[in-house]
């Protein structure tokens, strides 16, 4: 029994521990919990969003903190940064902890779409919806990224760039800026759900759409319109597609360099992406032009394989090209990230919250917890457009899909550099 | 009530058994005795279907067993012990025997059901009965493994008588025992055969099969070189011969 | 018919590059059928291991741009020093008929591995040096990858040395005899702990082998390959049959080959599901794999 | 009290998941193929409650039955590998069925939303729970009835005959085999009945976390199937909820707030019980010293 009920003993002494102490703090604070992925390969999205959003309280606080409904200035607080490890479970285990036994007033987090997806699902559908039983805890999300999550729950929210107007504007761009580019093709990883859907539904499309001939497997459906011919590109291009975890690319490189485009779309993240590239500097492949995902815009692309990428040109919601995204990036670095597409949301996402709750006269007492946390997403909801570090950030309200700025960064000489931004 | 009809066993090409025969009459206690490697465990592992034989055929109360799996053996009244004792070691000593009661006669008066999940009166009594029967009344809760060596013979025999057996395969029950256990497994043998269980004993401790066994049939490379009552095995030369023989090249 | 020959010769490429590759799953088939044919148990934490061996090497490489070839050698060293280690801490010291808790052990292994190698990377790619990057060959239409040769070539290589050692050394013959009978083995003085953590060594060198070896092909090493390797790695051991080295090999290359056919045939979404077939096949008509050797061990 | 909710359910999902190994334990059956047997447990559910609308109740009994044929199917194959071929035989089981709701697409429209299984993209919003107001207690009474019944049955079975049966072949087939055990019979009732509770768990489960993708249910998860039963020990029922408890309790939650450092201890851990504790957490010996406390 000893043993036994040492064990029993540690663990619910160890649950409790766990479970963030927010009564340290002396005075009114506003609080709010982020979760990400801190171990597992996902690891490094976890990191720099923690990091990213950890310097930008410390920005918001050292500049007087928010307002709060009394009208008196509080700071603000992150009461933890939780590891979801890309887990479903421990993604809803941590919301439910976070909602009834913290008084964070927003939950910020998570990494992997699959995992929002899951998480998105045990919130409350509608607000005013009293017959669903439904978490009633606003999320503000940073790396949320695959397309139509925002409708699962109106207490969820992303800052997320939408990456149809993204490719849209970047394939109108090419179009001008590499008149000599005519055809293209291009792969993606099968078992990513963001991947694979951007690259079928929208990456493809939007190419076609501005004039770009498709000279993979004949697909007669496909393009203009956004999922026009996804199902059937999706069944035709089937063996130029791998999975992430693959270590032979070789028949996908070879299809596609019998292809012989001008243009290569690698829609996958840096683990697979950098696989392939390798592969098709091997075999000689030497496209006009490389595009690829914008989850793949991050330091782990360079990591992997700086010299085989090259040249790849990928949209991202974040480079550091204003004032504001240099020094955001400069402190975010010294707190040991890397501000990138994802990070750099967590840290807009700070200031998100800000003006949210002075919007929404939060008062910040454990009685007014739940209201609070109703006023704020109302409020949260309310806000339609938001400066972001490089630009506009507008959220439509309807659909809750949001838009942000973006920028075309490529690789050169080993680094990202931006080589065009569409709104300057 | 046994018959063996020419029965041939090979593995590749070693002849454990070539064209056996043998005739076991009900209620006889039958031996079986020889050299090493001259195929006594194999003929016992054929009876009861562990192996298929080559050529041959086994019959049971004029009813053929070969294609019978050795579980359906046991249920027409098939039972034996090893030659290497193989109780269920993790299994207390009540459960090793609870989980013998296989036979036609329990399937016949339990409900399935009752049988696999049940525990009734008739059950007890005669579980009792078997740990009674190798005095081990008052160990029914230890693992088997925690058992004397002798002790363990004793539950696996039990285990054996458990499942109502009409033939009996003790396979070198005596090996290893000393002059008082061989003397008390003796006495054993014989409740049985006056319980009417027909009993096939492979042996080499000679003082036992002598003792007592009603008929002896003697193998050597496989096929029977003599058969009859004990004093005339014991007189035999070809027998001698096969001992001799065989303590000589050992 | 120009259709027809276009097909031919791709479909040939395909099973060619993948022959060659399979040759990577060959040694981690080895590694698994050596463990299970010395202790009929199954080590989970072997791929693993091999993958933590090429991150050293890859450490090595980065810090004194070292030659491939001693990244190589670091790579394989230290994995058959993990392997040691993963023989102490999840078979030594346990009951060794108790085959469950020394999974479940190389299982936590596994766990821990993986979680270290993240802990050091934060889970990003790292980009590893490959070989002969440049040594692609076409002939006519056909394709070659250089390295790959030289991947197969290492991976023959060290088989036969992995044969030799097992069947014409003292060391060989202890680790077979306890394979075979450890208690009579012990009988006859041979220390059997140190025979097993021998062969988790040797295993383990062959696994960082195959390690560096795929990240070399592939050229980038991340903990995503893990587990697919491991999968690939068992159904080699099954498919070659249990504790055969020659089936291993066989049964490597061929799958190597059969996917990517289906790769090529059928697509991504099904390949695997292909490869589970066949091992299927294999279970129906032949249970005991190509070399069928009969261990009743479990 | 949420929190503790959720994680009670949890604890009970897995536990019936680990339980579902356990009988196959017993029996020396070393399977993964629980995964798959979850799994289609949990996408039948989902597809009956979401698509069919059918109440929760008859939804996961379907997904128990559907996920327990397929069990007997596989137990006939089973039967003729054991040991590393059953290990590697039953991954490649469930490899298979994740691989085929990997490819599943069967899209509804419902008032406009379109629903359903999508391929890679997952399964979501499977909201039964929270569209009918059921309270998150209510969801644990719910879910934990089955897990009583299931921990009720197999404690049953465990100490009626049939217990020592399993056991039995699990030891020694042959002497199993000639005290005149059925082993074919045995066997695939076990691997039956290990369906029948996986496929329960699954159905739970898809409720629980309301969203199904492949990446649930890979080899990782078959191994935790395993892994309760083994590190609790397969003495009894409470072993398995002891290790379940261990793991989703104290290694998953418990530990969370060492950040970076809980998956390695993760591992540690495993590691270490299972050279301190090799019959498991809760063996013969934690059972004794449990016993005595209770008699004092």
């Amino acid at each position: 029994m000893k043993h036994l009920s040492k064990l029993m003993g540690a663990s619910l002494l160890l649950i409790a521990l766990s479970i963030p102490q927010s009564a340290i703090y002396a005075g009114p604070s506003l609080k709010v919990l982020g979760w990400g992925a801190k171990s597992g390969p996902l690891k490094s999205f976890g990191v720099n969003s923690e990091a990213a959003l950890r310097s930008a309280v410390a920005e918001i606080n050292s500049a007087g903190g928010v307002r709060m409904g009394d009208g008196s200035m509080a700071p603000m607080e992150v009461i933890g940064y939780e590891d979801s490890a890309c887990k479903k479970d421990e993604a809803i285990a941590i919301l439910r902890k976070t909602a009834s036994t913290t008084d964070a007033i927003v939950g910020m987090g998570t990494t992997c779409s699959g995992v929002c997806q899951a998480m998105f699902g045990v919130l409350q559908k509608k607000v005013e919806d009293t017959s669903d039983s439904g978490v009633q805890m606003p999320i503000l999300a940073d790396t949320c990224i695959r397309p139509g999550l925002a409708k699962i729950s109106e207490w969820s929210f992303r800052n997320v760039p939408n990456e149809i107007t993204m490719y849209d504007e970047l394939f109108k761009w090419l179009r001008t800026a590499y008149p000599n580019v005519k055809t293209f093709t291009g792969g993606s990883e099968t078992d990513q759900g963001h991947s694979f859907i951007t690259y079928t539904a929208i990456i493809v499309q939007m190419a076609v759409k501005h004039g770009f001939e498709w000279v993979g497997p004949a697909v007669p459906a496909l393009g203009p319109k956004v999922k026009q011919g996804m199902k059937e590109l999706q069944a035709a291009a089937k063996s130029q597609h791998w999975l992430m975890g693959d270590t032979n690319y070789t028949v996908q490189a070879r299809k596609i360099k019998k292809q012989n485009a001008d243009m290569i779309l690698v829609a996958s993240h840096p683990f697979s992406a950098c696989g392939f590239m390798k592969e098709m500097k091997r075999q000689r492949i030497k496209p006009k032009l490389l595009v690829g995902l914008t989850s793949s815009a991050s330091q782990e692309t360079l990591n992997g394989c700086m010299s085989a990428a090259e040249g790849i040109i990928i949209p991202t919601g974040f480079a550091p090209i204003t004032p504001e995204a240099k020094k955001a990036n400069s402190i975010v670095s010294k707190a040991g990230g890397f501000l990138d597409l994802h990070s750099s949301a967590a840290w807009e996402n700070a200031y998100l919250v800000k003006r949210a709750v002075e919007r929404a006269a939060i008062m910040g007492r454990p009685d007014t917890l739940q209201q609070d946390r109703r006023n704020f997403r109302n409020a949260l909801a309310s806000i339609s457009s938001q400066k972001g570090l490089i630009g506009p950030l507008t959220r439509d309200g309807s659909t809750g899909e949001a838009e942000k700025p973006y920028v075309y960064v490529q690789v050169v000489n080993g680094k990202w550099k931006v080589i065009h931004d569409p709104n300057s | 009530m046994l018959k063996i009809k020419s029965i041939s066993k090979h593995f590749g090409g070693v002849k454990a058994l070539n064209g056996l025969d043998l005739e076991v009459g009900e209620g006889d206690i039958f031996g079986v005795i020889g050299p090493n490697g001259s195929g006594k465990s194999t003929l016992i592992n054929v009876i009861c279907g562990i192996y298929r034989p080559t050529k041959g055929d086994v019959t049971f109360h004029g009813q053929t067993l070969s294609g019978k799996p050795t579980h359906q053996r046991l249920k027409t009244g098939i039972a034996r012990t090893f030659q290497n004792i193989r109780l269920f070691p993790n299994l207390t000593v009540w459960q090793n025997l609870w989980v013998a009661r296989n036979s036609v006669e329990d399937i016949k008066t339990e409900s399935s059901f009752y049988r696999w999940f049940g525990k009734s009166i008739i059950v007890k009594k005669e579980i009792e009965e078997m740990l009674e029967f190798s005095n081990l009344e008052n160990r029914a809760d230890e693992l088997a493994s925690s058992l004397a060596f002798g002790e363990q013979r004793r539950l696996e025999l039990a285990r054996a008588v458990a499942t109502k057996p009409r033939l009996l395969l003790l396979d070198e029950p005596a090996a290893g025992m000393n002059k008082d256990e061989i003397r008390d497994l003796d006495s054993r043998i014989r409740s049985l055969q006056l319980q009417g269980i027909t009993i096939i004993l492979i042996e080499h401790v000679m003082e036992l099969v002598m003792g007592v066994t009603d008929r002896i049939a003697v193998l050597n490379f496989g096929s029977k070189i003599a058969e009859g009552n004990p004093q005339e095995i014991q007189k035999n030369e070809a027998v001698q011969e096969a001992y001799l023989g065989y303590s000589e090249d050992d | 018919m120009e259709d027809f020959l276009y097909e031919v010769v791709e479909i040939t490429q395909a099973i060619w590059d993948g022959l060659l590759f399979g040759s990577t799953y060959a040694l981690i088939g080895i590694g698994f059928t050596l463990i299970f044919g010395a202790m009929g148990k199954l080590n989970m934490a072997y791929a693993g291991a091999a993958i933590a061996g090429s991150y050293v090497g890859l450490a090595v490489s980065m810090f004194f741009d070292a030659p491939i070839i001693l990244v190589f050698a670091v790579s394989a060293l230290v994995s058959a020093l993990m392997g040691y280690i993963v023989y102490q801490t999840c078979f030594r010291f346990i009951p060794t008929h108790n085959h469950l808790a020394a999974l479940m052990a190389s299982v936590g292994g596994l766990f821990l591995i993986d979680e270290v190698i993240v802990l050091a990377t934060r889970g990003s790619p790292m980009n590893f040096p490959a070989l002969f990057e440049d040594a692609y060959f076409e002939i006519g239409p056909f394709g070659i990858r250089g390295d790959l040769i030289f991947v197969f070539f290492i991976g023959l290589v060290s088989t036969v040395v992995l044969l030799y050692v097992l069947f014409k050394t003292r060391l060989g013959m202890a680790t077979r005899a306890v394979a075979q009978q450890d208690v009579a083995a012990q009988l006859c003085g041979i220390n059997i702990h140190r025979t097993n953590s021998i062969t988790f060594s040797i295993a383990g060198l062959l696994g960082g082998i195959a390690g560096a070896m795929t990240a070399a092909a592939v050229g980038v090493l991340s903990p995503v390959i893990i587990l697919p390797l491991t999968i690939k790695g068992l159904i080699v051991t099954v498919i070659g049959g249990l504790g055969s080295i020659p089936g291993a090999i066989i049964a490597g290359l061929f799958v190597g080959g059969f996917e990517n056919f289906f790769l090529y045939v059928r697509g991504i979404d099904e390949r695997d599901m292909y490869v589970v077939a066949l091992l299927f096949i294999f279970l129906v008509f032949r249970p005991n794999g190509l070399f069928s050797k009969t261990i009743n061990r479990d | 009290m949420d929190f503790y909710l959720n994680l009670i359910n949890t604890i009970g999902i897995h536990t019936m998941l680990g339980l579902s190994a356990y009988l196959l334990l017993q029996t020396g059956q070393l399977s993964l193929a629980q995964a798959g047997f979850f799994a289609v447990g949990s996408y039948t559910a989902a597809i009956l409650t979401v698509i069919f609308q059918w109440n929760i109740f008859p939804a996961v009994l379907a997904a128990m039955f559907l996920a327990g044929f397929l069990a007997f199917l596989v137990g006939f194959p089973a039967l003729r590998v054991k040991g590393l071929t059953l290990v590697v035989a039953t991954i490649a089981f469930s490899e298979f069925v994740r691989m085929f709701f990997y490819n599943l697409k069967w899209r509804v429209t419902r008032n406009g939303e379109e629903i359903g299984p999508d391929g890679t993209m997952g399964f979501a919003e499977i909201r039964y729970f929270s569209d009918n107001g059921w309270s998150n207690l209510e969801v644990t009474f719910f879910l934990w009835t089955f897990v009583i019944i299931v921990m009720g049955i197999v404690w049953w079975s465990d100490n009626s005959r049939s217990g020592a049966v399993l056991r039995a072949v699990g030891e020694d087939e042959l002497a199993a085999s000639s005290v005149g055990i059925n082993l074919t019979v045995i066997k695939v009732s076990a691997m039956t009945a290990g369906g029948f509770i996986a496929g329960l768990a699954g159905g739970l489960y898809a409720h629980q976390v309301t969203s199904l993708d492949h990446h649930s249910f890979t080899v990782l998860l078959g191994t935790f199937a395993i892994a309760y039963p083994i590190l609790g020990g397969l003495s009894n029922v409470f072993g398995t909820l002891v290790a379940v408890i261990f793991i989703q309790g104290l290694l998953v939650e418990g530990l969370r707030f060492l950040g970076d450092w809980r998956m390695i201890l993760f591992g540690l851990l495993i590691v270490l019980a299972m050279n301190f504790k090799p019959l498991g957490l809760f063996d013969k010996h934690t059972i004794g010293i449990i016993k005595k406390v209770i008699r004092v």
